[in-house]
């Protein structure tokens, strides 16, 4: 184990920075999100939850996807390039973490997704345990622990820095690429009080560990139409905030934009919860919020634990935070499962 | 307050005035309160009027008073100029709602009161002039006044321009903050390179959620000419710094002479942009150049940019008063 | 893919000289859409035209783009030969590199360059034009003349001798208007009932005229070439065929103490009564408001008398709805209202006088029968003030801030005739500026001066007050001489200002014709178009459009006429297709269009839509194609974009704006 | 910018009302009053059917200044068009400047069928005006940019 | 650069399609022969699979591939025009170029269940564009099937797709019957008239079938109705959900009707898998 001291961080961020592109949370004008690391940019540690998760790392809000061009009638078709180089994605928390291991689930399944394969395959994961949760963390209830990150390195707060722990490869050749700026220090202690610290925390937040019994695989017809959908679901406005900034929602639209010298075919982001998610020629099949709303929340709790055997939520509660009118998954969790606590 | 607002809404319920309640419900937290609608008596013991009861309600008319019977709507004072102007444009039927006015002291922004440094917070009480919270990591207390929305420092003061019936604890004669375009004249006095760099900074963290254009009560499009594939305008995110600044362009110059500067916009940003600047200059500059309006005042009255006098000023002005 | 063809005009060498054609052909054929490119001498010629034909033909072209001179030359051409040679006249699109291009600039290359991209432009936009059909709407041949003074006459007239018929609505007891008060007319001092009654009587005879007096209008639907119009024909009390028009109820009639409104109260009329004795119709009406029958259901004398059996006490008031083609707006003016003037002491003082008042006063008809006297005591003045400009040209918003025009020349008259009948007379005149444009108008104005010795005054009244004596004290400033005056008078006459009659806000907005901050009536065109409203089919006629004197207001009614008689002498009218259409799916329902709309062309109503595949009734827009004109302020008011303008689409610009800056 | 100053020729798009300011254009035309041919023009019926999406469109699409002529005010073909579109101009161009554009990219000008001198001098001035500033940066949507 | 080969194996990535044919049905739908840009099929698929057509600048959209894989030349797909994509393709004339992406999803179990099995196809109006694949697959290998019942109905006599073929082809092959019908008299029409679902009982035909159906969703509902009235089990009838598809490899999230996700389970599904689920559909 290594420990890196505070002030030796912004060395060990420009030293990353000078061979990978390094992916990190910074602070703009007092909210932090992650971004490319630049020269006079602010990193931001400390701040427990980014605006936006850490997917962009992987999945973009927007991505081209190949370019066509027309001469005389006939199309050129340019695929855009790929992810070539490593890059690190810093300081990402536990729940972010498991987030792509959800994200794989859709985009290395057959068939492969090759734009996020390849950013997949460059991309090494530097995570931080979560030093101070947050009362709207939840993420115990999707057996994530906070204090034990899962990525290919692990950090944790320890007194005058952090301590570094390579678990994996990918890990071991990132720690040796910057071992320079590492100090080699038995902080085992530290960590465990850290780690012990952390779950003490945990342990007295109202969330932490939800009851999430009612949901799961063969779910589908106990909640499909139950009517608390329309309950919890009649203040939504529809907007796409808990799903922009979810680490696991992965829904895309593919969009064209003429450039005025060819056309740029990309990806971005989609919400279910847009009126026009499911629109096409002929009309949608989700007319209303309530439904779009159902769709969210049966995704993330039933039909994802149908198919692939896991929750695609992460508890990182961004969405209880950033909901505009205070709605979120934890209430659907509570109101349609029972209120305890595990 | 909150008891006496359960009671005339059971009442009103009860007597048959309304067929449903448009409030708040309670959260799982102190500061977690949804609206929501209330259909049965039962339910409205989980109705709840505090400090953190933000969420401007009229836009939610569009929908219930579409239904049928009456429904029964609180709100604040600055929410009335937005139901006022949503009437203007057709968009509520007044006849399906039952207006009960509530006093607004200002309120709370959670946010702030994290900023402050408190985390995992568990309860807030408000006691007074002061808030107490209870966080996981030890107790704390901070002034009302620190922690209130941003738009409530310049309230509009508190006249409610609809409503049927007045709640008893409603302070019609409360004024207007001082004030309200400071942040403008702040902006405007920058040189145009700092006021693109502070813009910049802001707008490029926009996500394009749509939470403001969602939760404005102007923007009441049945479908944004965002969304529609018939402009080439639609996008659903930022792909260049272009599109941040277009979209928030047009959507203030879509809402200017219609905003009521009710500031939802700007409590709901995931990402804190003060995209109430945007519509507040629109504001100014209206005052400056038309006149003194205010939309939602009434419900008649035109608003400035469907509506002209022959010795307007000259769009020349922007350069001229430089 | 749409199939374009581009046609290259070398306009001799106006284009040629500075364009390369060739190369601007060459390279248009290479953008998306374009099938067929060429250049040509003269496009517009008729062998250029045959081009364009045999080029339809031969390649099933879709659009076409010209690039020649300016639209404004030669659009049309194009379009009707795209028509003879059968596709659609609306995708025909020019690009202007004559007057925009080879004659401004004189660099071949950068001309040529400048060419290319503005062709490339016409070629994106025509990729996106809409066949467009000119739609016809059928004319009712009839016309409506709302106000029945003199321009009303005139206009009827002048409409129905051309073979048309014509209403007329007045909403007072008989047609006559302003001028049936006037004693003589300015400057030739003929008598006002001499030359006005005729009129009157003819058009009462005339077969294609039917009066509708004591009548209002109600409401107005339709638009251009089909209105429909309800008409509320007030009770009368007394029936129109019956009447004999004796007299004899007016005299009979114990109730006559309300207010002569026809001689602006300088004295009383009867509760049964015609306003005067030309009245046309010669038919009495009840006023509700006076006959002690009506209100207490005693008295009757009236019914009693009356030989013919006229008087029907139970008569209702009947709406009666009728169609026609065009409507003209003649509904006159009043003088204002002079309660914000108290310096005069015209509420206070009874010998301060209008000189509407002051004409009733004169005439032989009048109260009384022609001696101009003192209304307070009866007594004969010896002194007479004429005050000026009393509300017009006024900056203080108390007034109006237009000149009333014809103020300065029946003052001259009123001054002359008086001199005429009292030698004697002392008369002095307050005035800020006389204003004598017209026909033998100065020379009008100076015979007062010099023959009459009419004393004019450039100053300003700035009280006039009772004085212990009785007679008038007018305090004045000379603003020649730079003295204080005071003098005493023994009657003020003010030359009050005039303001459209009350209502107008009313029927304008039932007609949807825009009128201006004073309530004028707002002509299409200040210049080109002074008889029409932007509302199609709406035209104006005297007053109501703005202060004119007789001579104006019979000319422009002669004028608001010949343009009623060519829309009426149509069968169809051709409708611009270019017009504004809602996508009622994305439209919200608020207004902002109709508010921008300067032709009232929006309507709003509740429809059903399917919107995404559900259905809904909802408020939507409608754009009446037979009033839009196409200017597209309703497109940028919306801010779904649900409204769109035909031929000049959001994406046809937007189109454009894309190619010229790539 | 690869280019230098010199060789970069602004773009400016002109939107012009058909009744007055595109007819003083062809005055301008066949007065032989030259202005520079980075001017394009483009037809609408009137200045009120100008979207401020239009202009904003310009400028995504590498135009570098705007300008927008209708019929003096009071002069509309259509009597009122040009009275809103004065109010939205002005309303966005003070927006556009509150955000840092550049205030002289915009530009609206009244020119009437009679005035081909002020059409052509308006354009000279409008395009000094422009190329003082360089090329749009502020306003550009790097995708459109040609590589 | 990437012309026609796909180096990466990216499934976003279309290849270039040519028109060769377009053929107008009724007066909203047309048919598009393509073919790749060396004159061959584009791709191997089966009867039911689809395919993404884009136009670059407008937008793709998911259509059934209509011609029967047993055809070795082209593909074809029959489109009604509707939307903004539809609106374009339908201005697309012989020698344009499209992309196209696919083939997609599942098939009509023809190599499995249906063999040897009574079939009864029921379209409505464009809805025949899917089943078409399976007629002419099952009619080219005519003696794996029993008798096949194909009950066709669309608005009008002018909105029957490809009356032409029903006409000259389908209805002179030994075992095979079709029953057509629209909607409102029509003169000229001597056939029978009234709704598909009132037809299929009237034909009472046996309930020893398979049912493959496809048509507007009002149609779909009350033809189940009928078929239940018949006999017919859940588990006897397929229909298509691929205008629900739209990435068409089951990633972007759209195509889900409860936990069924129709790029990957679908688009052909037999009703008792979705019937259970939602009424999403």
């Amino acid at each position: 184990m290594f420990k890196i001291t505070n002030d030796q961080m912004p060395k060990l961020l420009k030293a990353i920075a000078e061979t990978k592109d390094l992916f990190l949370p910074i602070n703009n004008n007092g909210v932090t999100n992650f971004g490319f690391y630049k020269e006079d940019c602010t990193p931001d540690l400390d701040t427990l939850r980014t605006v936006k998760s850490a997917k962009d790392a992987f999945f973009p809000q927007s991505e081209g996807l190949y370019a066509v061009t027309t001469e005389d009638g006939k199309f050129t078709i340019s695929e855009e390039e790929y992810c070539n180089k490593d890059f690190v994605v810093f300081g990402v928390r536990p729940c972010d973490v498991r987030s792509f291991v959800v994200l794989d689930k859709v985009f290395l399944s057959d068939p492969v997704d090759t734009y996020y394969a390849a950013r997949r395959e460059h991309g090494i994961v530097v995570s931080l345990a979560c030093h101070q949760p947050d009362e709207s963390c939840f993420c115990a209830t999707f057996d994530i622990d906070a204090a034990e990150p899962e990525a290919d390195v692990a950090m944790w707060n320890i007194e005058g820095g952090y301590a570094w722990e390579a678990k994996t490869e990918k890990g071991q050749a990132l720690t040796e690429s910057i071992k320079a700026l590492l100090e080699e220090a038995d902080v085992a202690k530290e960590v465990e009080t850290e780690k012990n610290c952390i779950r003490t925390i945990l342990s007295v937040l109202p969330n932490s560990k939800l009851d999430v019994s009612a949901f799961g695989a063969g779910k589908t017809d106990d909640l499909f139409n139950s009517p608390m959908w329309t309950e919890l679901s009649n203040a939504c406005l529809g907007c796409g905030t808990c799903t922009f900034s979810c680490p696991t929602c992965q829904c895309y639209d593919i969009k064209d934009f003429n450039t005025g010298h060819g056309v740029s075919r990309y990806r971005c982001w989609d919400s279910c919860m847009y009126h026009d998610f499911t629109l096409c020629a002929h009309g949608t099949n989700r007319q209303t919020q309530m439904q779009r709303f159902r769709q969210r929340f049966m995704h993330k709790l039933v039909y994802f634990p149908d198919r692939e055997g896991m929750f695609s939520c992460v508890g990182c509660g961004r969405c209880v935070d950033k909901c505009p009118q205070s709605l979120n998954i934890v209430k659907v969790i509570k109101r349609m499962g029972g209120n305890s606590n595990v | 307050m909150q008891a006496e607002l359960i009671a005339r809404a059971k009442a009103l319920l009860a007597d048959g005035t309304v067929a449903r309640v448009l409030g708040w419900r309670k959260g799982d937290t102190d500061f977690n309160a949804e609206p929501a609608v209330f259909e049965t008596a039962e339910s409205l013991d989980e109705f709840v009027y505090d400090g953190f009861c933000g969420a401007n309600l009229s836009k939610y008319m569009i929908k219930n008073s579409k239904l049928e019977g009456k429904t029964l709507v609180f709100l604040k004072p600055c929410d009335t100029y937005s139901f006022n102007q949503l009437i203007k444009e057709n968009r509520i039927n007044r006849d399906n709602t039952y207006i009960i006015a509530v006093g607004c002291y200002g309120k709370l922004d959670i946010n702030k009161i994290k900023a402050a440094g408190n985390k995992a917070i568990l309860s807030v009480a408000e006691e007074g002039a002061t808030l107490k919270i209870h966080t996981a990591y030890g107790d704390a207390e901070m002034a009302r006044e620190e922690a209130v929305l941003d738009r409530c420092k310049v309230c509009k003061g508190g006249k409610h321009v609809v409503y049927d019936e007045l709640a008893s604890f409603v302070d019609e004669e409360k004024p207007a903050a001082e004030g309200r375009f400071d942040e403008v004249k702040k902006l405007e006095a920058m040189k145009p390179e700092e006021r693109f760099a502070f813009w910049q900074g802001e707008l490029s963290r926009c996500i394009r959620c749509n939470a403001c254009r969602n939760v404005c009560p102007a923007c009441s499009c049945i479908k944004c000419i965002f969304d529609n594939n018939n402009y080439d305008a639609a996008q659903k995110v930022n792909t260049s710094s272009f599109e941040e600044q277009m979209f928030h362009i047009i959507r203030a110059w879509h809402v200017a002479g219609r905003c009521t500067d009710c500031g939802e916009c700007s409590r709901v940003c995931p990402e804190n942009i003060p995209l109430h600047l945007l519509n507040r200059k629109f504001i100014s500059d209206i005052n400056e150049f038309y006149g003194e309006f205010q939309a939602g005042e009434d419900t008649t009255s035109r608003a400035p940019l469907t509506n002209f006098t022959t010795d307007d000023v000259e769009p020349s002005i922007v350069k001229e008063r430089g | 893919m749409q199939r374009i063809g581009v046609f290259v005009c070398h306009c001799g060498t106006n284009i040629a000289a500075t364009v390369d054609v060739k190369r601007v052909a060459e390279t248009l054929l290479k953008e998306p859409g374009v099938v067929h490119a060429e250049d040509y001498q003269y496009m517009c010629s008729e062998a250029g035209q045959k081009l364009i034909g045999d080029a339809i033909k031969e390649k099933q072209l879709t659009g076409i783009v010209v690039c020649s001179c300016s639209p404004r030359m030669h659009e049309n051409t194009f379009r009707k030969a795209a028509e003879r040679y059968g596709i659609n006249p609306y995708l025909v699109e020019i690009a202007n590199i004559r007057e925009q291009c080879s004659w401004i600039h004189k660099d071949k290359e950068e001309a040529t360059e400048k060419a290319i991209i503005l062709g490339r432009a016409a070629v994106a936009k025509v990729m996106l034009n809409a066949p467009l059909q000119a739609g016809t709407s059928p004319v009712t041949k009839r016309a409506l003349v709302i106000g029945g003074g003199i321009a009303g006459i005139q206009t009827a007239l002048d409409i129905a001798d051309a073979g048309f018929e014509v209403d007329i609505v007045e909403r007072t007891p008989s047609i006559g208007g302003r001028m049936s008060q006037l004693d003589k007319t300015f400057p030739t001092l003929d008598c006002a009932a001499c030359i006005l009654t005729p009129k009157m009587v003819e058009a009462n005879a005339h077969e294609k005229i039917t009066l509708f007096t004591w009548s209002e209008v109600e409401k107005v639907g339709g638009f251009v070439g089909d209105f429909k119009v309800d008409i509320r024909k007030k009770a009368r009390y007394v029936d129109m065929d019956k009447c004999t028009g004796c007299g004899e109820c007016q005299a009979k009639c114990p109730n006559k103490k309300t207010p002569n409104e026809f001689n602006r109260g300088l004295n009383n009329r009867s509760a049964i009564y015609t306003p005067f004795a030309q009245a046309i119709p010669n038919v009495p009406v009840i006023d509700k408001n006076a006959c002690t029958y009506l209100k207490t259901g005693k008295c009757g004398v009236c019914a009693k008398i009356c030989k013919a059996g006229a008087i029907n006490y139970e008569a209702q008031d009947e709406i009666i709805t009728r169609e026609y083609g065009a409507i003209v707006v003649a509904t006159g003016f009043d003088t204002i209202k002079l309660d914000k003037f108290n310096e005069y002491g015209y509420n206070t003082n009874k010998d301060v006088i209008t000189s509407l008042e002051l004409e009733r006063l004169m005439n032989a008809a009048g109260p009384t029968g022609g001696h101009v006297v003192r209304p307070s005591n009866g007594e004969d003045p010896k002194t007479i003030v004429f005050v000026q400009c009393v509300g017009s040209r006024d900056t203080t918003c108390r007034g109006k801030t237009y000149c009333s025009k014809i103020c300065c020349m029946y003052t001259a008259k009123q001054a002359m005739l008086l001199k005429d009948h009292y030698p004697w007379l002392d008369i002095h005149v307050f005035y800020i500026d006389v204003r004598t444009p017209g026909k033998n108008f100065d020379e009008f104005y100076r015979r007062a001066v010099e023959e009459y010795d009419v004393d004019y005054i450039k100053g300003q009244v700035g009280k006039v007050s009772e004085a212990e004596n009785g007679r008038l004290l007018v305090q004045a400033s000379d603003l020649l001489d730079n003295r204080q005056i005071k003098m005493e008078a023994d009657l003020v006459v003010l030359a009050t200002a005039i303001e459209p009659n009350e209502g107008v806000r009313r029927i304008a907005s039932m007609l949807t014709a825009s009128i201006d901050t004073n309530d004028f009536l707002t002509e299409a065109h200040a210049k080109l178009r002074p008889v029409e409203s932007p509302t199609a089919g709406i035209f104006l006629s005297g007053v109501c459009q703005g202060p004119k004197d007789i001579p104006e207001t019979v000319a422009q009614a002669g004028a608001a006429a010949s343009k009623v008689i060519g829309l009426l002498s149509k069968d169809h009218l051709v409708t611009n297709p270019c017009t504004a259409k809602c996508n009622q799916v994305y439209c919200n329902g608020c207004s902002n269009c109709e508010k921008v709309c300067p032709y009232g062309a929006i309507s709003y109503d509740e429809q059903m839509v399917i919107r995404f595949g559900a259905r809904e009734t909802t408020r939507v827009a409608t754009v009446n194609t037979a009033l839009c004109q196409g200017c597209g302020a309703c497109t940028v008011a919306c801010p779904s974009g649900a409204m769109d303008l035909q031929g000049f689409s959001n994406r046809q610009i937007l189109a454009e704006v894309d190619a010229i800056c790539r | 910018m690869s280019m230098n100053n010199s060789e970069w020729k602004p773009k400016i798009v002109a939107f012009c009302c058909n009744w007055c300011s595109y007819a003083g254009a062809d005055l301008a035309g066949s007065s032989r009053l030259a202005y520079p041919a980075d001017v394009k023009i483009i037809r609408v019926p009137c200045s009120c059917r100008v979207n401020p999406m239009f202009i904003l469109r310009a400028f995504q699409k590498g135009a570098d200044g705007v300008i927008l002529c209708g019929c003096h005010p009071g002069d509309c073909h259509y009597s009122t068009g040009n009275y809103y579109a004065r109010r939205r101009m002005t309303t966005l161009f003070s927006m556009l400047d509150f955000l840092g554009v550049e205030k002289n990219r915009t530009h609206v000008e009244w020119v009437s069928a009679a005035e081909g001198v002020k059409f052509s001098a308006t354009m000279n001035k409008f395009i000094e005006q422009v190329r003082e500033l360089g090329p749009n940066v502020r306003l550009e949507d790097i995708r459109c940019k040609q590589n | 650069m990437c012309d026609c080969g796909n180096e990466n194996n990216n499934v976003l990535l279309p290849q270039i399609g040519v028109i060769t044919d377009i053929r107008r049905e009724t007066p909203d739908v047309k048919t598009f022969r393509v073919v790749g840009r060396d004159g061959k099929k584009l791709f191997e698929h089966m009867p039911g699979q689809c395919a993404m057509v884009c136009i670059p600048g407008v937008s793709e959209a998911m259509f059934s591939i209509t011609s029967s894989p047993t055809n070795k030349e082209y593909q074809e797909f029959s489109i009604k025009q509707c939307g903004s994509l539809t609106n374009v393709l339908h201005n697309l004339q012989v020698g344009d170029e499209v992309l196209v992406r696919g083939p997609y999803g599942n098939n009509f179990p023809v190599d499995t269940v249906l063999k040897g099995k009574d079939l009864l196809f029921i379209a409505g109006g464009i809805g025949l564009a899917p089943l078409r694949s399976v007629i002419n697959y099952c009619i080219d290998k005519r003696d794996e099937y029993g008798t096949i019942d194909i009950v066709y109905g669309a608005r009008s006599a002018d909105d029957l797709v490809r009356l032409d073929e029903i006409k000259d082809v389908w209805m002179n092959v030994p075992g095979v019957n079709v029953h057509l019908t629209i909607d409102r008299e029509q003169e000229g029409w001597d056939g029978h008239v009234g709704f598909v679902p009132n037809y299929v009982k009237e034909l009472d035909l046996n309930v020893d079938k398979v049912a493959l159906l496809c048509g507007p969703p009002i149609m779909i509902k009350f033809v189940l109705q009928g078929l239940k009235e018949l006999g017919y089990t859940d588990e006897q009838v397929y229909t298509t959900l691929e205008l629900r598809m739209k990435c068409g490899i089951g990633k972007c999230g759209r195509c889900n009707v409860g936990n069924k996700f129709v790029c990957k389970d679908g688009p052909v599904f037999r009703y008792d898998e979705i019937a259970a689920t939602t009424g999403e559909f």
